[in-house]
């Protein structure tokens, strides 16, 4: 097997670099891909969208329809992680782990009681057991709402500065992704219960579809924003930055509900009881 | 309303798969009705839209209202508009046989099952009809998702099977998308259209060749094109059958077709005529596929990978056509594409139905079923005659193209190996009937006892009647695809023939 | 030698990018471990981003945002040659996106599989299936 | 786009490659790819791809690393390779 990559890798590899003689070189600003279709973007994307961000007006708006199905890939990777992994049986092993909240001591319980013990008293820890650390706890619970507040800006400032849907998506998936990791699984299931992820990811996919289909039933083709116009009172070029910003917002929502799905089924192997 | 039918055929689909994933959640029993209503919709606008493009000849549709080359535009003339059609037909026939499969076996995920079903389905149509090199990566990456977690949702060996799946296909769809970065260092744009006109130049050189080779490389890998096979029988082999019966039959031929709409579309036929050397090699390859894959069948023991294995000999058909450069071949070729989708739909069902009642589907599982389920091998009977080649059914026609388009290029291999290949189905199938007709019921095969009552009468167990329509629908099909065939090679096939061919 | 010396200079980016793409590559081949088989493939993915990302690169370009003040009409128009080129980089959001679902997709599966064969080697897992 | 810090760092993402495929523990696997996810990140900085660098900092150098964490832990961190 291993000769057997190595001569793949040779061969295409030799292929590769032998073709980048015809290539221009690197950084010129003269060559096919400066030149052809990138120009028009540059120059008129002020003018057709009122974007001063370039890549957030070719992204959402003039290839609008790459990005909703880069959404729908996002939306398929969650649906895919739930389908494959998620099941409902309980984990095998009766004991469990409980902390005494006043005194700090731990319980182990051999037979599982039918009823949890109540959750003001004992707290349930996990299995594969971690130190119970203040300074942890603490510092993610004083930050998480600077990282959403920080998600939320990058999703709405998406026109102006580098960012948009899918970075402060990713970012706000991560500050929830944070408290199941720094407190745990159970605790971040509910702030953001699994049905929640579940609805998010498609709501916000179809927030997308949505704009687009909407535009197609005023009249202009599938996601042309500027046909959006009537509805929202404005002139079409403002409509299309408007169009924009709504589509960020649904591709922020699917992919901060989708991170979240993929990492609760991956941290407990499709149980959602405990994590890391 | 018609004006819009290119974005329904994709938007339809997808906005009832969101949905149904929403009703997965909330209300269960709603999944079904909504995923047929989408695929509903995506069948009758790919109809309309193949009525309206038959008579007032291609569509060109620009999403988000941007002219080509910025914007992304669909572009669909016959070819997409047939295989658009064939694809959300052959989906939505697949809906309905498969519910009764779904609903025993993955009771408690519907949902996410019929979510991936329908987006399968939206990222196949996708690419069938789009007009944009990029965009199609995309398209192709959702229907490869889906197809990944479709496939190893069934037990045993189908998670590794799809987790080698998942390895080759990435390589192939990354290599896809190095191709089209290659075209688009040399010339700026990633429209389809736009791209033939800008290559012609750039005919010879070096990184155009480089970047042919790679795209090609990456679709055969997709395709399972002879040596770059090995993830599909395992994949199709062990993937639950609702799943095998949606992707065995489509996939490939999505493949096939993209390959060629590359070759016709992107590339042109006159760069594919000057590569002669490369041409010759790539119908051998053909060659070899056809040889090898009806040899790897007759070593299997079991049904399924008996046909995955056929569908390797199959897609051996079909590049090779479309390489032996000349009319008569690509016709065959693209005829092929259609017939093939519908006679491995049909022979895949069939084997999900023998699979609903027996629950295995090796050799030793067959015994008796001419007895036990009359209708289901009936139609296996049909499919297995398409596949053969015999004159009313479809197969018979596009290998006739394929047969005179090879002696017209003078390629004796190629005429050899598909008739050899037809031979080996012949041995392939009748053995099958063999098992299932003559031999007896029980046999005490090893452990196999208290089977039940020695040579007794066999009761009839069919299969459910939301299987058996569909499947009869399937098989009566390839009757009417055969007898179709005149109109359809004058009214849709040969006017996209490219005349550059010889 | 000489002649080879300002070639490496406008090409070398190409060069680095294709080398990562063949360990990646030769990984998700040669590598018998399915984690380390996921790691080279995200490598390999990396490696064609990195291409395209090269593509846009263009020398006295700025990064692709308008200042404010410019390109609204009254004062002196954008011009393409300023900016570095977009579309790469829009194409590429969209295959990073796509490696992370896909890594999402294939970490599911090898959990999958680890439940049922308690190993991630791939050589022992095809031992365990010829036993059966 | 100074051609020295670019090479510099080309190489590092090399070097970061290379380990995160040979290293036996696959927790380390895990930690030297997010390096090599931020190293690229970087790079592309550096080639003025903001909005790409911007994406791979939180998506391939935190939440992949976060899955690839993930999945470790839940199956193994033995690897013969």
């Amino acid at each position: 097997m291993k000769a057997l990559a190595l001569a793949i890798v040779v061969l295409v590899g030799g292929l590769l670099i032998s073709a980048t003689v015809d290539f221009p070189d690197w950084g010129d600003p003269a060559s096919p891909a400066a030149l052809h279709v990138s120009p028009r973007y540059i120059e008129k994307s002020m003018e057709e969208t009122s974007v001063p961000n370039i890549v957030t007006s070719v992204l959402a708006d003039y290839r609008g329809f790459d990005t909703m199905f880069e959404t729908t890939v996002v939306f398929t990777a969650g649906v895919a992680c739930f389908l494959l992994l998620r099941r409902r049986e309980p984990r095998p092993g009766p004991s469990r782990v409980y902390r005494h909240r006043a005194s700090g001591v731990i319980v182990e319980m051999s037979q599982a009681p039918d009823t949890e013990p109540a959750p003001e008293v004992f707290k349930r820890i996990d299995d594969d057991w971690t130190p119970h650390d203040l300074i942890v706890m603490n510092v993610c619970r004083l930050l998480i709402p600077f990282i959403q507040l920080f998600g939320l800006y990058v999703i709405a400032h998406g026109h102006h500065s580098p960012g948009g849907g899918f970075q402060g998506g990713v970012i706000l998936g991560a500050s929830v992704i944070l408290l199941a990791l720094s407190w745990d699984l159970r605790t971040a299931s509910l702030r953001m219960k699994e049905v929640a992820t579940g609805l998010m990811s498609a709501i916000g996919v179809f927030i997308y579809a949505g704009v687009g289909a909407l535009a197609l039933a005023m009249g202009g083709n599938f996601l042309d924003y500027a046909a959006l116009a009537p509805i929202l009172r404005v002139d079409p070029v403002a409509a299309r930055s408007l169009g924009i910003f709504f589509v960020e917002v649904g591709v922020g929502l699917a992919v901060m509900a989708t991170m979240v799905l993929i990492y609760k089924n991956l941290a407990s192997e499709g149980r959602l009881d405990q994590g890391l | 309303m018609s004006e819009q039918y290119p974005a329904l055929v994709v938007i339809g689909p997808l906005l009832c798969a969101l949905l149904v994933s929403v009703a997965g959640w909330l209300r269960p029993r709603l999944c079904l009705p909504l995923a047929l209503l989408g695929l509903g919709i995506a069948a009758s606008s790919s109809t309309g839209l193949l009525a309206q493009v038959l008579t007032h000849g291609p569509v060109t549709y620009r999403l988000g209202g941007w002219a080509p080359p910025w914007g992304i535009v669909y572009h669909v003339d016959n070819l997409n508009a047939v295989v658009a059609a064939l694809v959300s037909w052959v989906a939505l026939t697949n809906l309905v046989a498969s519910y009764r499969a779904v609903m025993t076996d993955y009771p408690e995920k519907i949902g996410p099952f019929y979510t991936l079903y329908v987006l399968s389905v939206t990222g196949m149509l996708g690419m069938v009809v789009t007009g944009d090199a990029f965009n199609l990566y995309v398209l192709l990456e959702i229907t490869s998702l889906t197809g990944y977690a479709l496939i190893g949702l069934g037990g045993g060996r189908a998670p590794l099977a799809s987790l080698n799946y998942l390895f080759l296909g990435t390589i192939g769809a990354s290599f896809y998308l190095l191709g089209v970065g290659y075209l688009y260092i040399v010339t700026g744009s990633l429209n389809m259209a736009d791209l033939a006109k800008l290559l012609t130049p750039l005919h010879g050189s070096l990184a155009l060749l480089a970047a042919f080779a790679i795209t090609l490389v990456g679709l055969w890998m997709k395709m399972a094109f002879f040596p770059l096979h090995a993830w599909l029988p395992n994949a199709y082999g062990f993937a639950p059958s609702p799943a095998a019966s949606l992707l065995a039959p489509l996939m490939t031929k999505v493949m096939v077709y993209v390959m060629i709409r590359v070759m016709i579309s992107v590339f042109t036929v006159e760069f594919i005529l000057s590569e002669v050397a490369l041409s010759h090699f790539v119908v051998w390859l053909a060659v070899a596929a056809m040889v090898a894959g009806g040899l790897l069948a007759l070593g299997q023991r079991d049904l399924k990978r008996m046909l995955a294995y056929i569908v390797v000999a199959e897609v051996g058909y079909m590049v090779g056509g479309a390489w032996l450069g000349n009319k008569l071949a690509m016709t065959g070729a693209i005829l092929h594409i259609i017939n093939d989708a519908v006679m491995t739909f049909c022979v895949f069902l069939a084997a999900g139905c023998i699979y609903q009642k027996t629950r295995g589907t090796a050799f030793e599982d067959l015994q008796g079923l001419f007895k036990k389920m009359p209708w289901t091998m009936t139609a296996l009977a049909a499919g297995a005659l398409a596949m053969i080649g015999v004159p009313p059914f479809c197969g018979f026609f596009s290998k006739w193209y394929l047969i005179r388009g090879g002696l017209e290029a003078g390629h004796w291999g190629f005429v050899g190996a598909l008739l050899f290949s037809s031979l080996v189905n012949v041995v392939l199938f009748f053995r099958i009937f063999e098992i299932a007709f003559f031999e007896p019921m029980s046999h005490g095969h090893g452990g196999h006892d208290g089977h039940g009552e020695q040579g007794g009468p066999v009761a009839l167990a069919e299969a459910p009647l939301s299987m058996l329509l569909p499947l009869m629908a399937a098989a009566l099909g390839l009757i009417a695809l055969g007898l179709a065939t005149g109109p359809l090679v004058e009214k849709i096939i040969l006017p996209i023939i490219p005349a550059g061919l010889g | 030698m000489e002649q080879y010396i300002p070639l490496f200079l406008t090409k070398y980016n190409y060069w680095v990018y294709i080398a990562l793409m063949m360990i990646g590559l030769w990984a998700m081949i040669a590598k018998n471990n399915l984690v380390k088989k996921i790691v080279g493939m995200n490598i390999f993915q990396t490696a064609i981003i990195l291409f395209y990302v090269s593509i846009g690169a263009k020398y006295g370009g700025t990064i692709p945002i308008i200042q404010h003040g410019s390109g609204h009409g009254h004062e002196a128009a954008v011009r393409a040659a300023d900016y570095i080129n977009p579309l790469p980089h829009v194409l590429m959001l969209t295959a990073i996106v796509v490696s992370v679902a896909t890594l999402g997709v294939a970490l599911a599966l090898v959990i999958k599989i680890h439940r049922r064969h308690r190993t991630l080697e791939e050589d022992e897992i095809l031992e365990q299936l010829r036993e059966s | 786009m100074i051609w020295q810090i670019d090479l510099a760092v080309l190489i590092l993402v090399l070097i970061c490659a290379v380990g995160a495929l040979a290293v036996k523990d696959l927790m380390g696997a895990a930690i030297l790819f997010g390096a090599y996810s931020f190293l690229m990140c970087i790079l592309w900085a550096v080639m003025g791809a903001v909005d790409v660098a911007f994406t791979e900092a939180s998506v391939g150098a935190g939440v992949s690393t976060v899955f690839f964490v993930a999945a470790v832990f839940r199956t193994s961190r033995r690897s013969k390779d």
